[in-house]
């Protein structure tokens, strides 16, 4: 193994993020327009998505040394996180100014963060998974916790850190047990390890416990508790970009485990997994009922989405491609969903998040801003025209197909429940009374932003081929190095 | 693996007081003799590791561990820890009886485990005790860091940023400046 | 001749499109030009027709294909044959006469156009019953009577009165469709089509006799609602609220005889179906007989008349019953004449004194409506059975036939008769003879009718009397005539027990003629004691037998009160309870959940150690 | 594409869309140029589908003005279009209905300030629907049927919810939550049958026509039929799933419950027979016994409700219930009479109740409230509405010589031939609809003059415009059925043979 | 038993008092210490695995987990101090405004 024969290009979108990030944090020092680090933060995250569009279009690339592989599986969740990233830098163009949260950290931290997961998404080997966990989380508790000017984001980052700690022991536990039974480290290693031991305990517990370090951070119940008050507690921005880019990541790291690592035992994780979402889509719908705000609501949803998710995970190599058309999805309507929240948030009395009374008479006060949020309210209760509905059509009928019906009849009776809460937002905007004066007109960025996320949910909708087409081929090349 | 019978009684010891410090850290009074507690499991480890032939990580441990983050502790610990926080009512308590039992069913579950080990069937490596000793462990180590395991060490380094960064960023005094 | 028949029907519909459109703007006059013509030459159309089809069986002349459905095929076609050109010319002529007499009675009426536009509409549909070739044909024709005389009761809609009883006469007359409804299907069910010929000509090979008793029973039930037969008669008695030309062309005439003609219609499986044709006779007698002890009471002069006529329909079903299907026709055409006199009469009256029709506020009418008098006397005659008088004949005849065939009912059709001849002549002497009871000033103007309404009576009154002669035994016109068509057997020649049944019924008539003499005019006083002494027998009688109140209590009321708890109770609280409570169930899990999440770290620590403690359990353990 | 090559069945379908975003372009001031552009969409797609209609050849029984083109190749979904006899009058219906729709919306529709300004979000939501509407009628991909199933439910919530009555937010909600619960599980069945197709041809399909070709194991058409059903059901609706109806219909303002009274019912029946008789038809005799029961329940128990109901519309919305649950009764005896009785009556049910509806509409502008206690004496100072609502309460009622009643007697005439009980049972519901019709009627127009109506206005200029075309049609078609039965009848006999050999009846 | 099995169970133990602490304690920064020896078992038991196996990729995964958690010090002290800005303690269930 020598210098020569490493790859750089395969990870060339993470290392353009952190080349941004490092850029941001130096530029921070001399410049105090916090506008402009933005716009910088924005051409680093642009570049990278441009990137990865490209390596997607050219040849396949070899994998880095073993550790991340550049597979169409990664690039594609390049290309929903970088997606992501740059949705979250348009929308917290303003954002920060308004809350005044240090522009650099806050900028730099975020691009550290989606490099972090580009590279979990990428990563074939536990060590890198690890470390970019890692990367990932510690950003994500720090973003969490910036606006130090309020309790509650120190309390979100709090919960977040011990907890994602917590988890975090079990699975680097979890790792060392893997390591134990099979002797290596790299997954292309476990992978061929795992038929020959196949009944050694200590293989099927580091399985176990892999699952469960996952299962914290893609939020499925029970491990899903800190989601709702950290993601309430969080600035509305990291809420975004954290609700989307870690889910992804983490989704993308528990496929790759499970269906490219653990395909024969899909006998044994199957039940666990489809319990998971069963639990999770329940959970997350129910509680999002009795949610008055709308915050906290989509922190219960996203929940709920991920509950949806693990149904496309639990129909194991069938639902790779939908769990990545459907990450997509998610990633356009929620980040775009708390666009709108960004819109009307007032710092003083909206720190907790914007309440459900704030958003009446909102198709008279904001128009176009209504019309976007009813978009995504729709797409997200999983109604036909939109991304959301092409979303859970691919991700259950992998679950038919896989022979899981039932998990298809609840997930389906689950996104009726959320019928319910998403109406509400929309009856509360449209059938209600305006009860306060328009809001002045956000900053453009914010309003591209949200045209994106809108457009693109809707594009999604009635035409997902190009989509499918990318997600199709993804399985078969989904093996590192 | 074979152990000499001295090796085995340094084993024995050593793990036992690891186990004690970890015990003095949940169930010490004053958050202060928990560092302590910890500092010594530390110790522990450190010398546990040079016998299992990871000399440089047990020099790593010792001045990771045991120096920065051990002091790191007692700083905080002296900036805020200081008073003595109202804890009563530490163990009673459901939620720390349930914790404690669940606990220890899970400490069953590995024991399962571990019992039913039928010895790891891993393929084994090249890197026998003795080829360490023979080439000296921070060469080894460093090669394998530096030629296979470039990633990760790269990975580490932007990890470490991450935590400086937000550190300083966290813990920065914020004046309201800003907003006025 | 034939060829034209469909002019028949297309002179009252166009009738109808004229006076609905340009009612208003042409005026009054012009609007009775023109349904009066249409009526007219539909009427001499219907006469052609009379001629044309003497002697001949029928003959079919389709218009055009109503409906196809697979099997299902309906042509909308006429058939001409002498029962149905009898039963037009008779609708035709009697509404021709009535629609002249309308002038003059509904002349200040402002609704003027809407009711001729109803009238000819009643024509056309009627007509189009009579002359239906299929069986849904004339259950078009048997709705769309039902409609007209809906909208013709309740004409004068401003009084609520008038308004329920156009609603009750179409729901019961609903009742009755259901019945005939379900005939139709049963039908359709055995023969795979509607056509009379298709049906008569394959019904002895195909229908065994349950089959046939219960179609010819259900479509007995359609003739009881219509022809007002008990049980479904109690619609005829509230339906004079409608003007009186009306009640004398749709309740007395021609609507009411739908049933008798649909019966006579189908004769040939009413042969096949003794058991039924004995129902129909009973309930006809009885429905005569009960009808007539009603008439007894009735102080309203209308509602007397509208009794007679449910109690002559009795006789008429009597008569189809017993298989005298010429009879019972006889004494439909010659019914139609002098009861429709008798209602143009009434109306008459009315129309002299003000509305005022109650019988007892009347009297001494004599001097004043010396006309109406002498035309209410011929038709009183003719419908008591008074020898030379049409009705004696028809009447005579259908007892003759019911002698023949069971003494039972000869005898119940005799005590009919005979209260028959009470009840109308105590209308009579009561409301013409004897000092007058009403007050001054509707006494004082009282005049007699115009000439355009005492004409048709005059014409009605003339048929009454020369109309039974076309039915003189053995010179029996219409007997013959519906030879072809009716094959009714040949009664047995006129032995000695014929004339002698003839003078019986001759005596009982002036028998009962006497009795109301002497009851009404001689000793005034007796008519009142007597109804003091058989008190509960007389509010029995005045109050109907308690039928309405009865249909109301065990119909009407239980179905509103279970409406009631489906709507306000059942539907709200439990159906939409159900519903609502599935979706509060959601919010309180909802709520439940929201709990369990208290904000603690250590809690949510414990959660994940829930979950890491299970899902590992589950692996070691599978 | 069709024979010609013309894709009318996707202009039909897509120009209403095509309209709203035009309506979207002008200005929101412009209310009269919102109106004229909706009222000539509309216009132009009742046009396009009366050439359809047109274009049909009756003969043939298969489908025809086919239309083909790929949509989501991965997962098998395919944008197919197509109309055979069956559905081909639903689609001049529901064009003609919002026609009416459209006009009647000429003067401000909604019951505040607020929602009577928002006349160009109103007729955008209003074109949205028809492009669902009509989308639903045309589409033969199970999943292309599906998402315009769904997407319709967003028009319509807007539509009930912001321009509605009082209880318009309740009723709304109900309305959408219901109706999705109600198609939930239908999309799992889609997707199994997908799954079956792909089991058996190794391609994952959702054409319509390929899937009737599928041989399913026994247990599984019952089930996929159950989930169908259970959508239709709640659309149609039968009778344990009613309760949003007398809600959703009371709140909406007049013109959008004359199309979720005329058409959206409509789209139940048809799911009925396009998804249940002919891609599961031993599905549907399984179930056909439990279903049958329902609908004769439905008659009777909506019948005596709507006896004494308070509230005009409700009366009407749940004769509607009646009238829909015997067309659930003759598609479940599916033989030739009961079919056919079932096309004449969808096409009949959606004009009468149309009629009906405007009328109440009328009645609510003149005096401001629907409670019929307060009514009393209209026809004498509105005699042409007293007309225009005899005539239409006749047709409602069955009157021989009306379209009602064809339908209707068509429909019973097939039960009595299954299991005569259930035509007796059904033929009470005539008699109990004569009884609360004409009182309701009575209470209304006829009896002594109510003060307050005195001074009511007869119809004019507008509403004569909106009622006449549908008055027309109710006597054209009840004395020229023909124009409806004829062409449907070659699909109705394929129907019939196909339905005759799972027969559940005699 | 020989000396894999003994470490593994040693580490097991440790692991399992770090968790016990997690849950009794309510000094944030107690519970931070608890974290570290759970982290520090699981050291042991790659170190005790990679002696076992032979190989040095479990010595490695010790030196990634050294540098995770020194950042994690970082960044959780930080976390501590932020919160003790405005309220004075440290005791888990007094910081627990976001429920429900």
């Amino acid at each position: 193994m020598n210098i020569a024969d490493v790859q750089i290009v395969s990870i060339l979108p993470q290392t353009l993020l952190l080349a941004a990030a490092l850029v941001v944090f130096l530029a921070d020092l001399v410049w105090k327009d916090r506008k402009g680090i933005g716009l910088l933060a924005l051409a680093g995250v642009l570049a990278t998505f441009v990137a990865t569009v490209v390596m997607l279009a050219g040849p396949g690339v070899p994998t880095f040394q073993h550790m991340a592989a550049a597979d169409r599986f990664a690039l594609v969740i390049s290309l929903v996180m970088s997606a992501a990233a740059v949705l979250a830098v348009l929308v917290s163009l303003d954002y920060i100014v308004r809350v005044d949260l240090p522009a650099g950290e806050y900028y730099g931290l975020l691009l550290l963060a989606a490099s972090g997961m580009m590279f979990l998404g990428a990563a074939t080997h536990l060590m890198t998974l690890f470390l970019s966990l890692e990367i990932l989380s510690i950003a994500l508790y720090a973003l969490a916790g910036i606006r130090t000017t309020d309790i509650r984001a120190g309390e979100a980052a709090l919960k977040y850190f011990l907890l994602g700690a917590f988890a975090s022991a079990f699975l680097l536990y979890g790792m060392a047990l893997l390591y134990g039974a099979t002797g290596t480290t790299s997954l292309a290693g476990i992978a061929a390890a795992v038929p020959s031991v196949q009944t050694d305990p200590m293989l099927i517990a580091g399985l176990a416990l892999l699952l469960i370090g996952f299962a914290f951070k893609v939020a499925a119940v029970p491990f899903h508790m800190w989601t709702p008050d950290v993601y309430q507690g969080a600035p509305s921005s990291v809420t975004a970009f954290m609700s989307v880019g870690a889910k992804a990541a983490g989704f993308a790291a528990l496929v790759r485990v499970l269906v490219a690592v653990f395909p024969t035992l899909y006998a044994w994780w199957v039940w666990p997994v489809g319990v998971l979402a069963v639990l999770t889509m329940t959970w997350g719908n129910l509680a999002a009922l009795a949610q008055g705000n709308v915050k906290r609501m989509l922190a219960y949803s996203s929940i709920a989405h991920a509950g949806y998710i693990l149904v496309g995970v639990a129909a194991g190599e069938a639902g790779v491609s939908g769990v990545l058309f459907y990450l997509m999805a998610y990633a356009l309507m929620n980040i775009g969903a708390f666009a709108v929240l960004i819109a009307l948030e007032r710092a003083e009395e909206d720190a907790a998040g914007v309440e459900l009374e704030r958003m009446r008479g909102l198709f008279h006060r904001r128009p176009w801003l209504a019309a976007a949020m009813t978009v995504f309210m729709f797409s997200l209760a999983g109604m036909p025209p939109l991304a959301g509905f092409f979303g859970k059509l691919y991700v259950f009928s992998a679950a038919v197909r896989s022979g899981l019906l039932v998990l298809a009849i609840i997930g389906v009776i689950n996104s009726v429940i959320s019928a319910y809460y998403y109406l509400r937002v929309v009856a509360r905007m449209a059938l209600a009374a305006p009860a306060e004066e328009a809001e002045p007109a956000r900053c453009p960025a914010l309003t591209i932003g949200t045209g994106i996320a809108a457009v693109g949910t809707v594009l999604l909708g009635i035409y997902p081929t190009w989509l499918l087409n990318l997600v199709q081929g993804t399985l078969a090349v989904l093996f590192g190095g | 693996m074979t152990a000499t019978p001295l090796e085995t009684v340094l084993f024995i010891a050593f793990g036992a007081v690891a186990i004690a410090g970890a015990l003095s850290v949940i169930l010490a009074r004053h958050a202060v003799y928990s560092a302590l507690g910890m500092l010594v499991n530390f110790v522990a480890l450190a010398a546990m590791y040079i016998m299992l032939s990871a000399e440089f990580l047990g020099i790593a441990q010792l001045i990771v561990y045991a120096g920065a983050i051990v002091v790191l502790f007692l700083f905080a610990l002296m900036l805020i820890g200081g008073r003595r926080p109202a804890e009563q009512g530490r163990l009673t308590g459901g939620l720390a009886a349930a914790g404690s039992a669940l606990v220890v069913v899970f400490l069953a579950e590995i024991a399962y485990l571990v019992m039913r080990l039928t010895g790891t069937a891993g393929a084994k490596g090249t890197v026998t005790p003795d080829v360490i000793a023979q080439l000296g462990h921070i060469q080894l180590l460093g090669a394998t860091l530096l030629l296979e395991y470039i990633l990760p060490f790269e990975l580490a380094s932007v990890l470490l940023l991450v935590g400086i960064v937000g550190a300083v960023m966290l813990a920065r005094a914020r004046r309201q400046s800003r907003q006025e | 001749m034939l060829a034209y028949a469909w002019l028949m029907l297309l002179f009252p519909l166009l009738g109808v499109l004229i006076n609905a459109f340009f009612g208003r703007r042409i005026g009054k006059r012009a609007v009775s030009w023109v349904a009066c013509s249409a009526i007219g030459l539909s009427f001499l159309v219907a006469l052609g027709v009379l001629m044309g089809t003497a002697g001949s069986t029928g003959v079919e002349q389709p218009l055009f294909t109503w409906i196809s459905a697979g099997s299902f095929h309906v042509e909308f076609s006429l058939l001409l044959d002498p029962l149905s050109a009898l039963m037009a010319a008779v609708v035709t002529g009697v509404s021709f006469l009535i629609h002249i007499y309308s002038i003059g009675y509904m002349a200040e009426d402002p609704r003027y156009a809407r009711y001729f536009t109803y009238l000819n509409l009643f024509v056309f549909a009627m007509l189009i019953l009579v002359l239906a070739n299929n069986y849904l044909m004339m259950y078009v024709g048997w709705e769309g009577v039902g409609l007209c005389s809906y909208l013709l009761i309740g004409f004068w809609f401003e009084r609520k009165a008038a308004a329920d009883a156009g609603k009750k006469a179409f729901i019961v007359n609903r009742v009755g469709d259901m019945g005939f409804a379900l005939g139709i299907m049963l039908i359709f069910a055995m023969f795979g089509t509607l056509q009379f010929s298709e049906v008569f000509r394959r019904a002895p090979g195909i229908l065994g006799p349950a089959a046939v008793t219960a179609i010819t029973l259900l479509l007995f039930v359609g003739a009881t609602g219509k022809s007002a037969q008990i049980p479904l008669y109690i619609w005829l008695p509230d339906a004079m609220e409608g003007p009186t030309p009306v009640s004398a062309l749709i309740h007395a005439a021609t609507m009411v005889t739908a049933g008798v003609y649909m019966v006579a219609r189908n004769h040939v499986l009413f042969d096949m179906a003794p058991t039924t044709a004995a129902v129909v006779a009973s309930i006809g007698a009885a429905t005569a007989f009960f009808a007539a002890t009603m008439a007894l009471v009735e102080k309203d002069l209308k509602r007397i008349l509208a009794y007679s006529t449910i109690s002559q329909l009795g006789y008429m079903f009597l008569a189809v019953g017993v298989g005298a299907y010429a009879a019972g026709m006889f004494h439909l055409t010659t019914h139609a004449f002098f009861k429709a006199l008798l209602f143009l009469a009434a109306g008459s009256v009315m129309h002299a004194m003000a509305g005022e029709i109650n019988i007892q506020k009347l009297g001494g009418l004599r001097e004043k409506l010396p006309r109406t008098y002498a035309v209410f006397a011929v038709g009183a005659a003719a419908l008591a059975g008074v020898p030379l008088f049409s009705g004696f004949f028809s009447k005579d005849e259908i007892l003759w036939r019911a002698f023949l065939h069971s003494p039972v009912l000869w005898l119940v059709g005799l005590g009919t008769a005979f209260l028959t001849a009470v009840y109308i002549f105590r209308a009579l002497f009561v409301t013409f003879w004897g000092e007058t009871r009403a007050e001054k000033k509707l006494w004082e103007h009282a005049h007699e009718a115009p000439a355009v309404m005492s004409i048709p009576m005059l014409i009605l009154a003339v048929l009454a009397v020369i109309g039974g002669y076309i039915g003189l035994p053995r010179l029996s016109l219409v007997e013959g005539y519906l030879e072809p068509v009716l094959h009714a057997e040949h009664a047995a020649e006129a032995g000695a027990t014929e004339w002698v049944l003839l003078a019986v019924s001759a005596l009982i008539a002036l028998g009962g003629i006497a009795l109301a003499y002497y009851l009404y005019v001689v000793r005034p006083a007796v008519p009142a004691n007597l109804s003091k002494q058989f008190a509960p027998l007389y509010t029995l009688l005045s109050r109907k037998y308690y039928v309405d109140e009865f249909y109301m209590a065990v119909v009407v009321e239980p179905l509103r009160q279970v409406g009631r708890f489906i709507a306000e109770l059942f539907d709200p609280r439990v159906v939409d309870g159900a519903v609502n409570g599935l979706a509060r169930l959601a919010g309180v899990c909802g709520e439940g959940l929201g709990t369990l999440q208290n904000g603690r770290v250590r809690s949510y620590a414990l959660s994940i150690l829930v979950g890491v403690v299970i899902i590992l359990g589950y692996f070691l353990l599978r | 594409m069709n024979s010609t090559g013309f894709p009318l069945l996707s202009l039909i379908v897509f120009l209403p869309l095509l309209g709203a975003v035009l309506v979207l372009l002008l200005g929101r001031r412009s209310h009269a140029g919102i109106r004229a552009v909706a009222l000539a969409v509309t216009l132009i797609v009742l046009g396009l589908s009366l050439a359809a209609a047109a274009l049909f050849r009756p003969a043939e029984a298969g489908i025809q003005l086919a239309e083909q083109a790929p949509w989501i190749p991965s997962l098998g979904i395919s944008y197919r279009l197509g109309v055979d006899g069956f559905s081909l009058f639903l689609l001049p219906l529901t064009a003609l209905l919002f026609v009416i729709a459209v006009l009647a919306s000429w003067k401000p529709v909604g019951s505040d300030e607020a929602s009577r300004s928002a006349v160009q979000s109103y007729f955008f939501w209003l074109l949205l629907l028809e492009t669902g509407v009509l989308g639903v009628f045309a589409a033969l991909d199970l999943v292309l049927f599906y998402v315009f199933w769904e997407a319709m439910l967003i028009p319509m919530y807007f539509l009930i919810g912001r321009w509605g009555g009082e209880r318009r937010a309740y009723a709304t909600m109900k309305f959408f939550i219901y109706t999705m619960a109600g198609s939930a599980l239908m999309l799992v069945a889609i997707l199994a049958l997908g799954y079956f197709a792909y089991q058996s041809t190794g391609a994952w399909t959702f054409d319509w026509q390929t899937l009737r070709e599928l041989k399913l194991a026994w247990p599984a058409p019952l089930w996929l039929f159950a989930m169908f059903g259970l959508a239709f059901a709640v659309k149609v609706p039968v009778f344990p799933f009613h309760t949003w109806l007398p809600d959703a219909y009371v709140e909406a303002p007049t013109p959008v419950t004359v199309l979720l009274a005329g058409v959206l019912s409509k789209m139940g029946v048809y799911g009925f027979v396009r998804f249940g008789l002919q891609l599961f038809p031993e599905g549907l005799r399984a179930a056909a016994p439990w279903l049958a029961v329902l609908a004769i329940i439905g008659i009777l128990y909506a019948s005596l409700s709507a006896l004494m109901q308070k509230d005009v519309k409700r009366v009407i919305a749940y004769s509607s219930v009646a009238h829909l649950s015997l067309v659930v009764l003759g598609v479940v005896v599916a033989n030739a009479q009961s079919l056919a009785g079932v096309v004449m009556q969808m096409v009949s049910h959606g004009i009468y109740v149309a009629a009906l509806f405007l009328i109440v509409g009328m009645l609510e502008e003149r005096r401001g409230t629907r409670l019929i206690a307060e009514f009393g004496g209209l026809w004498k100072p509105a005699p042409l509405l007293g007309v225009c609502f005899l005539i239409a309460m006749l047709g409602a009622v069955g009157l021989p010589g009306l379209n009602g009643f064809v339908g209707e007697f068509l429909i019973l005439v097939g039960v009595f031939q299954g299991v005569r009980v259930y035509a007796v049972l059904a033929a009470l519901g005539m008699i109990l609809g004569a009884w609360y019709m004409l009182w309701t009627f009575q209470r209304i127009m006829q009896g002594p003059v109510e003060a307050r109506s005195a001074g009511a206005a007869d119809m004019r200029g507008m509403d004569l415009l909106v009622m006449v075309p549908l008055l027309v049609l109710i006597i054209v078609l009840g004395v020229f059925p023909n124009l409806i039965l004829v062409p449907a009848g070659a699909t109705i006999n394929a129907l019939v043979s196909q339905a005759a050999a799972v027969a559940w009846l005699p | 038993m020989d000396a894999i099995r003994y470490l593994l169970i040693l580490s097991a133990v440790l692991f399992s008092i770090g968790a016990a602490g997690v849950l009794i304690r309510r000094n944030a920064l107690v519970i931070f210490m608890c974290i570290e020896i759970m982290l520090n078992a699981v050291n042991l038991t790659f170190i005790a695995l990679s002696r076992q196996l032979q190989s040095l990729d479990g010595q490695i995964f010790v030196f990634m987990v050294m540098a995770v958690a020194a950042a994690e010090v970082a960044i959780g002290l930080g976390i501590i101090v932020s919160i003790f800005r405005h309220k004075p303690t440290t005791d888990v269930d007094d910081v627990s405004l976001l429920k429900g």
